[in-house]
């Protein structure tokens, strides 16, 4: 686990806090791990999390389902690499179309049950039925789109999909309809369910209550659903036959808090639970008392002004140019967003990856100013209309946006607005045929996996297909494609910092800053480990080892 | 043998002289004042642009300069609860006395007309009350978007019902007492008997529903912004001040931030009440009948 | 009264009926639907505009709303309020949770509210103008001077987390299962909850009293030689429910709507909150259900009032 | 043949609100009453004869009244001193009271059998059938038709005259001692009036009750009272027995009254006397005698001193420095 290695440069408070949380877990308190316990946590609180989801269907809360059921593959600790986890090894073919992957041996599910490929096979047939009732296919997306077949299979004209094959009780084969060199960076989401065990029809895969019913629940993760108390808590009970062995405590309780971070920072103070995620501004006052986690390598919330591009305003690039050189992030991200936010050239949110040669756009409110004048556009005409969703609607977005709208006042830029909304109103507020307004929100990126065109895609975060773009300056498409088809590690990052250069020069959209996510953690507890993974992960948190003295 | 002089004076006259006796509710109106007339010539008690953003001073404590500190972007605490309470006080009474209108209106149809008038008013009241706020506030925010006005509209056109019923309940325990009835056969017009005399008789709790009407619309216009529709950032008001303290750092630690608009709402609110305490008072037809 | 009570009943259908349209539209007003809120940015990844448009059509989203409403109601006519589209539960089952979770904070809540309420506006009333006066009025508005998030927050802090002597917000410690540890969990946002609703009726009270005890009828009362309790309660305070029983009636149907801050500073699953999330994620059914049952609470409280009415006061007539 | 003394009244004086407008409504005010007697209290409306029964009662509102001087023996006990706990026993059972208009006297909320059975639980202790029962005789005592049912009626439901009967049941209901009358006709048409007034002489007879009856109406004094006490601006100006007052009249004030009464044996259209003026502003009180400003016969030692009581005849007083021009002149003043 290299602590610093591909973090976020920037200011040297941003690299200083995030050094301090490294050293604070290297020493790791020595005492021996005490078996037994009960361990009260708000895993799931945060942007990350989701309070009532259950796996392949949310497209968040993996903290908690990674605790239930094994994946094939997994992040590492610190999200730089994603490393097998209930796979033993794999190996593919030279064009990267046929993947061969052998289980662990001795794998068994939490009722004693041997677990085997056809559990693999099962689960994959199980989620891509055409009448599979999850409400949001994405996870399942990530897992199986690119296994041939897949669209046969959900569009219901095959009954089975071609590109799955159990060769024996550990191995299985998956056949490509396109080469991808790192399939198995797509597995980290694919939960295997118990064959054996699940008593549902797909299509009531969103009705049924198997995975909250301790009678009927088989899972193969360090823990397994033991009571479920909606709107309240879940309690996991250890798992006897988690294949890493027996977790050192008897008791992990997940408790809810409908999302409210104030009201489970409060119940952490008052010792009612033992972490939680907390907001960037309450760090200082933590950092005495608490653990802090926070990311170490891929950082996290990457913030944005989406532009329409479709409005002439916006068209000329030195309007942008001299909306962003107006603005100066440095010192918002330094005082306002309390020194844990950087900066950011491009919507790479990795200092390492920035090339040496990219553009950056200092603070420079005269060179603004000239802009707007060699661009013959009258700061006063220009109309900024921001919208962000209710997530960013804390203290530390509000203070960064009315700093944004002082310096913007400065250049004569006068008619900024912006106002926080629920997700629906913010999804509606944009809308193809482009009279959309501005939007400002932010969303993790993993470094790796496949929707890395997310980067580059704008118009409410639509995703890969639909992008806000009637930008038609070329080599934007040509770039991405180069990154997804990137065979080594150093290409991928190459391809990036081509992608960050040329983002850079045609300023498609106003980054903003990046910052990182917290999360604070009792000191009594042992080997406890947590990373705001984008959108929740999963990664290796090693839930087997935490013990409580 | 001379004649003593006899004036008769105008209620109003009394009822100026009575309220003027009443120690308590002329302090609260003269505080009343001062706090209407920092708010409404704000640029006179502070030098500082409530809106500009000054790096150098962020989330300072009170000091010589910023009498109450300074928040989270440096500006002056002092001169943005002034400029805050411009926009309170002007939702808070507006809304109030908005829904008051509404609420006296409706109610008199209802309680003195009876029948019919009953019947609809009484059941559009229990359409409207069979809303929570949030869903109507959030459709109207989609079309109306956010807004000084539009607030007004949203907490006013919402707060009737409890006046409504109200007025209903004390106009039915009045129109067939013996005074309205004679007041019918004088041959007086509906609007004489129910202003006249049936109003007087509903000040009482009409009083203590404007008071509560304020401190309300204050505080829902803060709850508003939570759904991208109460007065948009970075204009201050008393509310979105106060909703800073959602944040625990700053409710802690840096207690200037929040507590001096919560101060200015709980002594406007307080004064208003008092001042209604004096009022009623002041027109209580009991007590002018009762000097014999 | 009792054909005055039929009628009303049978007014309460069309009432409800227009309720449910009325919120079914204002839910197609209101911008995007339940798809756009699985949209969310923060999860979008792997999801296409296409997979939207597959969700949208298995709901039944794309049907024109008319068929879309008649589809619902004739569900509730046979008793089926369908599933959440956000939580995946069926929608009798989360109301009846919920509510049962509202009912319980906010009854003790308003019952502390009511009695020290109103209790405490006959002591004002009868000191009209004394230190106790003054004082008592001034710690009442306290309650309303404040949004009730940061009040909850300030109890929250100085109740569990610095003196702790209250769980920090939950409805029960994990596993346990008992009345004494329900209630020690409900204290708290019970009280914040008084004090926030206690202001409201005392001063309705204290201002229907200080009419009141004006009145010849007390003076009467007084020269029969009743006790002072007598005078003031079944005479004075009697004559002067008309106000305060409104007050009451007007309070009822927050017995389910719950009190949304509150509920979500104390990670209370009550019906404030569900009722925002579903507002604020358009999860139609639970909105349509919730409303329901919110109507239907507030027109018995109605009636219950003019009722009310008519019993206290024999001169008003029911018509 | 002195009977038994009942009520005995010293120098009375009770005022409300404090500082620069401070009102005395009553001054130095002295009476006694005896068993079985009835005492009239006569004067314009805000002489003060309703705030003196009402002070005696201990049911003026306190503040703003304050009772500043004086004693009230009643059966051996000072009325103004005792504590409230002892007062109020006695209020109700010994001493009843009867109001002038029914209408806002009685609770509206309430029936009118249970504005009556609550004296009796109270003073008497009696509960339930008992008490009913007893309330039932009360109301048919005083000839309220039907009361079985009537007893189960609120007071709007019933007539002027029958609200003011019901008052009085509600007043006799424990057999009092002592009656206060505060202008219980006034309320009334004329027929009414008299039928109340014969009720209540017979139930002072029956119940042997001593009655202090306050009222503006000379005519009915005239019928129901043995002694009379006439006041003005708070002060007693003329006491008397009622043949004493209606022949001899002392005082110019209770000269002023008789001469604006209409006679039967007036011609039509004969000019009636009136005093010219109004009554005075009580938070203003001239100094000397209040009547001065409308006393034809008024002299500056009128205008600067308070008259003295004098002795006019047996049991006969009153408070006027020109008693013997009065006499000279026989009753028959200036009036225009």
């Amino acid at each position: 686990m290299s602590p610093l290695h591909g973090n976020a440069g920037g200011t040297a408070l941003g690299r200083k806090l995030l050094a301090t949380t490294a050293v604070a877990l290297t020493l790791g308190l020595a005492g021996p791990a005490l078996a037994g316990g009960s361990l009260v946590t708000a895993l799931d609180m945060g942007p990350g999390g989701d309070e009532d989801a259950r796996p392949w269907s949310s497209g968040a809360g993996h903290t908690t389902h990674v605790k239930q059921f094994i994946t094939p593959t997994i992040f590492n600790e610190d999200l730089s690499e994603i490393v097998p986890y209930a796979v033993e090894s794999w190996a593919s073919n030279d064009d990267h179309t046929v993947w061969t992957y052998t289980l662990r041996d001795g794998l068994l599910w939490s009722d004693g049950t041997p677990m085997t490929a056809n559990d693999w096979a099962f689960t994959a047939e199980f989620m891509t039925a055409p009448d599979w009732g999850g409400d949001r296919p994405g996870d399942r997306n990530l897992s199986l789109s690119e296994v041939a077949g897949f669209d046969a299979k959900t569009a219901g004209e095959a009954d089975s999909l071609d590109g799955i094959e159990v060769i024996d009780d550990r191995t299985i084969r998956f056949t490509l309809s396109a080469p991808n060199p790192r399939h198995f960076a797509s597995l980290f989401r694919f939960y295997i369910l118990p064959e054996h065990a699940v008593d549902f029809e797909p299509a009531d895969f969103m009705t049924t209550d198997w995975f909250r019913d301790p009678s009927r629940f088989v899972g193969s993760g360090p823990f397994v659903v033991a009571e479920y108390a909606p709107d309240e808590y879940m309690t996991l009970a250890a798992n006897e036959n988690y294949f890493q062995g027996r977790p050192a405590l008897d008791e992990l309780v997940i408790r809810y808090f409908g999302g409210d971070q104030t009201a489970a920072l409060l119940a952490l103070e008052a010792d009612d639970i033992d972490f939680t995620y907390v907001t960037e501004t309450d760090v200082p006052s933590l950092e005495d008392d608490y653990d802090i986690f926070s990311n170490l390598s891929g950082v996290v919330v990457m913030t944005r002004f989406n532009y329409n591009l479709v409005d002439d305003a916006f068209s000329d690039i030195r309007v942008r140019q001299a909306i962003l050189h107006a603005i100066d992030r440095d010192a918002i991200t330094e005082n306002i967003l309390g020194g844990t936010y950087v900066s950011i050239p491009c919507p790479i949110p990795y200092a390492d990856l920035w090339p040496e040669d990219v553009v950056t756009y200092g603070y420079d409110p005269d060179r603004a100013a000239s802009l707007l004048q060699e661009a013959g556009v009258d700061p006063g005409s220009i109309s900024m209309e921001w919208v962000g969703h209710a997530g960013y609607d804390n203290t530390a977005h509000n203070s960064a946006l009315q700093a944004v709208q002082a310096y913007l006042s400065q250049i004569g830029i006068n008619d900024f607005s912006y106002r926080f909304v629920d997700i629906p109103t913010f999804r509606a507020s944009y809308s193809p045929d482009g009279d959309w307004q501005n939007q400002y929100h932010g969303f993790g990126v993993p470094r790796f996996g496949n929707d890395v065109g997310r980067l580059w895609s704008n118009g409410g975060a639509l995703g890969t297909g639909v992008t806000g773009y009637d930008y038609d300056a070329d080599g934007f498409a040509e770039a991405v494609a180069a990154i997804s088809a990137a065979p080594t590690i150093d290409d991928y990052n190459a391809a990036l910092g081509d992608f960050c250069r040329l983002h850079a020069e045609m300023l498609p959209d106003l980054q903003m800053w990046v910052g990182n996510r917290f999360g604070a953690a009792d000191p009594s507890i042992e080997n406890f480990w947590w990373q705001p993974a984008p959108a929740g992960g999963p990664y290796q948190d090693n839930a087997h080892t935490w013990a409580v003295q | 043998m001379a004649m003593t002089e006899v004036t008769i004076d105008s209620p109003a006259k009394v009822a100026w002289r009575r309220f003027r006796q009443h120690r308590i509710a002329m302090v609260a109106l003269a505080v009343l004042g001062v706090i209407v007339i920092l708010c409404a010539f704000a640029p006179f008690f502070s030098g500082y642009d409530p809106l500009g953003l000054n790096m150098a001073a962020i989330r300072q404590p009170p000091s010589a300069d910023h009498w109450l500190g300074t928040d989270t972007l440096g500006r002056d605490i002092w001169t943005r609860t002034l400029y805050g309470g411009r926009v309170s006080l002007v939702i808070g009474l507006a809304a109030a006395f908005l829904s008051t209108i509404i609420g006296i209106v409706l109610g008199v149809i209802s309680g003195y007309f009876g029948k019919w008038a009953d019947m609809v008013v009484m059941r559009i009241t229990d359409v409207v009350m069979a809303f929570p706020p949030i869903i109507i506030m959030l459709t109207v925010a989609a079309f109306t978007g956010p807004g000084l006005v539009n607030v007004i509209f949203i907490i006013g056109g919402l707060r009737w019902p409890p006046t409504a019923r109200l007025v209903r309940g004390q106009i039915l325990q009045l129109r067939d007492q013996d005074f309205v009835t004679a007041a019918r056969t004088l041959g007086l017009t509906n609007a004489i008997i129910i202003t006249r005399h049936m109003l007087p008789h509903v000040v009482a709790p009409l009083v203590a529903n404007i008071t509560f009407a304020v401190s309300l619309a204050i505080l829902t216009e803060a709850g508003l912004s939570f759904l991208g529709l109460g007065v948009p950032l970075p204009t201050p008001t008393w509310g979105n001040m106060m909703e800073a303290a959602r944040d625990l750092r700053i409710m802690r630690e840096e207690p200037w931030m929040w507590i001096p608009p919560a101060i200015f709402t709980l002594t406007t609110v307080l004064c208003i009440n008092f001042v209604g305490d004096g009022l009623r008072d002041a027109f209580d037809p009991q007590q002018l009948i009762g000097e014999k | 009264m009792t054909r005055y009570i039929i009628r009303r009943l049978l007014l309460a259908i069309p009432v409800l009926f227009m309720v449910t349209v009325l919120v079914f539209a204002l839910i197609e007003l209101a911008p995007g639907d339940v798809v756009d809120f699985f949209a969310n940015p923060e999860v979008m990844a792997g999801m296409s505009e296409a997979d939207l448009e597959a969700l949208r059509e298995r709901l039944g989203l794309n049907d024109p709303a008319p068929v879309r409403y008649l589809h619902w109601l004739g569900g509730v006519l046979q008793g089926d309020f369908g599933y959440s589209l956000i939580r995946s539960e069926p929608v009798g089952e989360l109301l009846l949770r919920r509510f049962g979770n509202s009912m319980m904070i906010m009854g003790i809540g308003l019952f502390v509210a009511v009695t020290f309420g109103i209790s405490l506006g006959i002591y004002t009333a009868l000191r009209q103008y004394s230190v106790a006066d003054f004082t008592i009025s001034f710690l009442s508005f306290v309650g309303i001077s404040m949004p009730a998030f940061i009040a909850g927050i300030l109890a929250l802090y100085i109740f569990s987390v610095q003196l702790g002597w209250f769980p920090a917000g939950g409805m029960r410690s994990p596993g346990v299962h008992t009345l004494g540890d329900l209630l020690h969990h409900l204290i708290l946002p019970a009280l914040v909850l008084s004090i926030i609703h206690m202001a409201t009726f005392m001063r309705y009270t204290r201002f229907s009293m200080l009419d009141v005890l004006k009145q010849e009828y007390v003076v009467t009362a007084t020269a029969k030689g009743m006790p002072r309790r007598i005078v003031v309660m079944r005479h004075a305070f009697r004559n002067g429910l008309i106000p305060v029983v409104t007050m009451i009636g007007y309070s009822i149907p927050e017995l389910v709507v719950g009190a949304v801050f509150l509920e979500t500073i104390f990670s209370f699953p009550g019906m404030g909150k569900l009722y925002f999330d579903s507002v604020i994620s358009r999860d139609f059914p639970v909105i349509m259900a919730a409303n329901l049952v919110i109507a239907v609470f507030v027109l018995a409280a109605n009636l219950i009032t003019d009722v009310a009415y008519a019993a206290i006061d024999p001169r008003i007539r029911l018509e | 043949m002195a009977a038994q003394l009942l009520l005995s009244v010293d120098g009375l004086t009770t005022s409300f609100g404090r500082g620069p407008d401070k009102v005395r409504a009553v001054a130095d005010m002295s009476f006694d009453l005896a068993e079985g007697e009835v005492l009239a209290i006569v004067g314009e409306s805000g002489s003060g004869k309703s705030v003196t029964m009402r002070s005696i009662m201990g049911i003026i509102p306190m503040p703003p009244g304050v009772i500043e001087s004086g004693t009230a023996f009643f059966d051996g006990a000072d009325l103004l001193a005792i504590d409230e706990e002892n007062l109020r026993r006695l209020r109700g059972k010994d001493i009843a009271m009867v109001f002038q208009d029914a209408m806002t006297s009685l609770n509206p909320v309430l029936t009118v059998g249970r504005q009556i059975t609550e004296v009796l639980e109270e003073h008497l202790g009696m509960t339930g059938k008992a008490a009913r029962d007893r309330a039932i005789s009360l109301l048919d005592e005083v000839g309220i038709p039907d009361a079985a049912h009537r007893i189960d009626e609120y007071p709007h439901q019933f007539s002027g005259g029958m609200r003011q009967r019901a008052m009085i049941a509600l007043a006799i209901a424990c057999g009092p001692r002592l009656l206060i009358a505060d202008e219980p006709t006034t309320a009334l048409d004329v027929t009414i009036q008299a039928q109340i007034i014969d009720l209540v002489v017979g139930l002072q007879t029956s119940h042997d009750m001593g009655i202090v009856w306050i009222s503006h109406d000379l005519g009915v004094v005239a019928r129901i009272a043995q002694k009379v006490i006439v006041m003005y601006a708070g002060r007693v100006v003329e006491r008397a027995t009622v043949e004493d007052l209606f022949d001899a009249p002392a005082h110019p004030y209770t000269i002023g009254l008789l001469a604006s009464l209409p006679r039967l044996d007036q011609e039509p259209g004969e000019h009636l006397d009136s005093i010219p003026g109004q009554p005075p502003n009580a938070s203003s009180l001239p100094p000397g005698c209040a009547f001065a400003p409308r006393c034809p016969l008024a002299t500056e030692t009128c205008r600067v001193e308070v008259p003295p009581v004098i002795t006019v005849g047996d049991g006969h007083h009153a408070a006027c420095h020109r008693l013997d021009e009065v006499r000279r002149r026989e009753g028959r003043l200036p009036w225009t």
